[in-house]
């Protein structure tokens, strides 16, 4: 679809802008606004409720907490160097990107019917889902039921994840 | 009703294009604040107005004024607290003060 | 005015929601009542406020926007750049918040001038060039938003 | 028509091409954090925009409103933050 071009070249100059420039602050700026295009581009391609959390998270909570972070830091922190890029980087990447650009040429176009994913599980669901989970809705009948052990352990890892930043964080400790 | 909505979007256009030549092209953030009301208080706002009236006199059109209010309302507040943040922080403008 | 404020809240609601059983609508009515019952009472100190200036202020404020809005874009396209950046104490009668947030926000959304620093009686404006200093120091804003709230011979 | 929408979408995406250069460069914290609103000004109208040419303007209308005032709490809160921290952050 031709309406995600401008906002994918946006995408791709701000995501390389936040990781080129030197300057920590300016860094979270730079992310921020990466993340406006990004939900701009989860709008356009019809996911609005992604487009909501990557707008809500993505540019507002996360720029405020990584600034709260920079602001218990000290001006040389927020400076960083940067070592030169390794060779092996410089020429595997490009292969690498180019790998993944022709197996992306072998994928469906997005919205086809005739597509494996469209034909195959997608329609059992949705015809099934009501008398099979009694939810209304086929998002959450989908991560909690059929998907649920996955939902589950992705749980498990943030559980982990926030019980560590508990233990590290915690005041009075050895 | 259609000419009317792209002459409102055109207009718009018109108003972020010279928000934006003054974002690069003014001297300190003071006068680059002006450069954004610019932008915010006409560009953005006769945008919406533009597509409101191509929606038309329904439901649509309501809530695009709300959208437009919202943006009224807000922006000068938002563009307030950054300015006034860079004054208390103790940047001062290139010229002079006066009285 | 508590009951006009929840009143506001449930036609916002009917319109951003747009589905109109009966569900929705008691929803709504609760939780438009919820809010206000919730946000503290003693709404801004505001001696009077009269509906039919707000209905002349704001196409006046349009008009005002849209004249300096063509002001500023002229200086802004000008190869010669020709401002003049000055800080202005703009000295006011108006001291209510409900005042001061009205003509602020009239200030800063207007283009040229942006409000920098607000107290009772006091703004510090930024000013882009001396045409929307004079137009500011003409008290015009202050007139304006004074007879919204009915206050009467506030020109400086 | 759609056309023309698209046209004013590349073009609104090419002017926020022009405040990121000022996000990126702009010598102070503030002119950062001015970019930043821009952007999110424009973000706005190009949401309403998009649900325009996918004729959905209801459902985007709600996500421009919360992008609105979020907006807001976002910029008030890294103004006061940078109020208490001062210019001396680049």
């Amino acid at each position: 679809m031709i309406i995600e071009l401008p906002l994918l070249i946006l995408l791709v100059v701000t995501a390389g802008g936040a990781i080129m420039v030197k300057d920590l602050i300016s860094a979270v700026f730079i992310l921020g606004s990466y993340s406006f295009v990004l939900a701009l581009v989860w709008a356009s391609l019809g996911a609005v409720d992604v487009a909501f959390v990557e707008a809500v998270v993505g540019a507002g909570l996360a720029t405020v907490f990584f600034l709260l972070t920079l602001f218990g830091t000290t001006e040389k922190d927020t400076h960083i160097r940067r070592p030169p890029v390794p060779w092996s980087a410089l020429l595997g990447l490009p292969v690498l990107g180019l790998l993944l650009l022709y197996g992306a040429g072998d994928l469906p176009a997005f919205g086809d019917i005739t597509s494996a994913a469209s034909i195959y599980i997608s329609p059992e669901y949705l015809e099934n889902s009501v008398e099979q989970t009694r939810t209304p809705n086929v998002v959450t009948s989908v991560l909690m039921d059929y998907r649920s052990f996955d939902t589950f352990i992705e749980t498990i890892v943030i559980f982990t994840a926030g019980i560590a930043c508990a233990l590290i964080l915690r005041k009075g400790g050895s | 009703m259609t000419w009317l909505a792209i002459f409102l979007i055109v207009l718009g256009l018109f108003f972020l294009v010279v928000g934006s030549i003054g974002m690069l092209r003014l001297p300190d953030v003071f006068s680059r604040a002006h450069a954004l009301s610019l932008t915010d208080s006409l560009g953005a706002i006769l945008v919406l107005a533009g597509l409101a009236v191509y929606e038309g006199f329904n439901m649509n059109f309501l809530r695009i004024l709300v959208v437009l209010v919202l943006i009224y309302l807000l922006n000068p507040v938002i563009s307030h607290a950054t300015i006034r943040a860079a004054y208390r922080s103790g940047l001062r403008p290139t010229d002079k003060e006066s009285r | 005015m508590r009951i006009f404020a929840g009143f506001a809240l449930f036609v916002l609601w009917l319109v951003l929601s747009a589905s109109y059983n009966i569900l929705h609508m008691a929803t709504g009515a609760v939780v438009a009542s919820m809010v206000v019952w919730l946000s503290p009472t003693g709404a801004p100190h505001v001696r009077r406020f009269s509906w039919l200036a707000a209905l002349m202020y704001v196409p006046w404020l349009i008009g005002r926007i849209l004249k300096s809005g063509f002001h500023v874009s002229r200086l802004i396209l000008d190869p010669a750049l020709p401002i003049a950046p000055e800080l202005v104490r703009h000295k006011t009668k108006l001291s209510s918040d409900g005042e001061l947030v009205v003509l602020g926000n009239s200030i800063t959304l207007t283009p040229g001038t942006i409000t920098v620093e607000v107290a009772p009686g006091e703004l510090i404006v930024h000013a882009l060039d001396v045409a929307s200093c004079e137009e500011l120091k003409s008290g015009l804003f202050d007139d304006r938003v004074g007879r919204l709230f009915s206050v009467k011979g506030d020109k400086k | 028509m759609n056309t023309f929408f698209f046209v004013v979408l590349t073009i609104i995406t090419v002017l926020m091409l022009v405040y990121f250069y000022r996000v990126v460069r702009g010598p102070s914290v503030f002119d950062r954090v001015l970019g930043l609103n821009g952007i999110s000004t424009k973000a706005i109208v190009l949401l309403v925009l998009i649900g325009t040419m996918f004729e959905r303007v209801d459902m985007f209308v709600d996500i421009s409103t919360g992008y609105a005032l979020l907006n807001l709490v976002g910029a008030l809160a890294i103004a006061k933050f940078l109020e208490e921290r001062g210019a001396s952050s680049k």
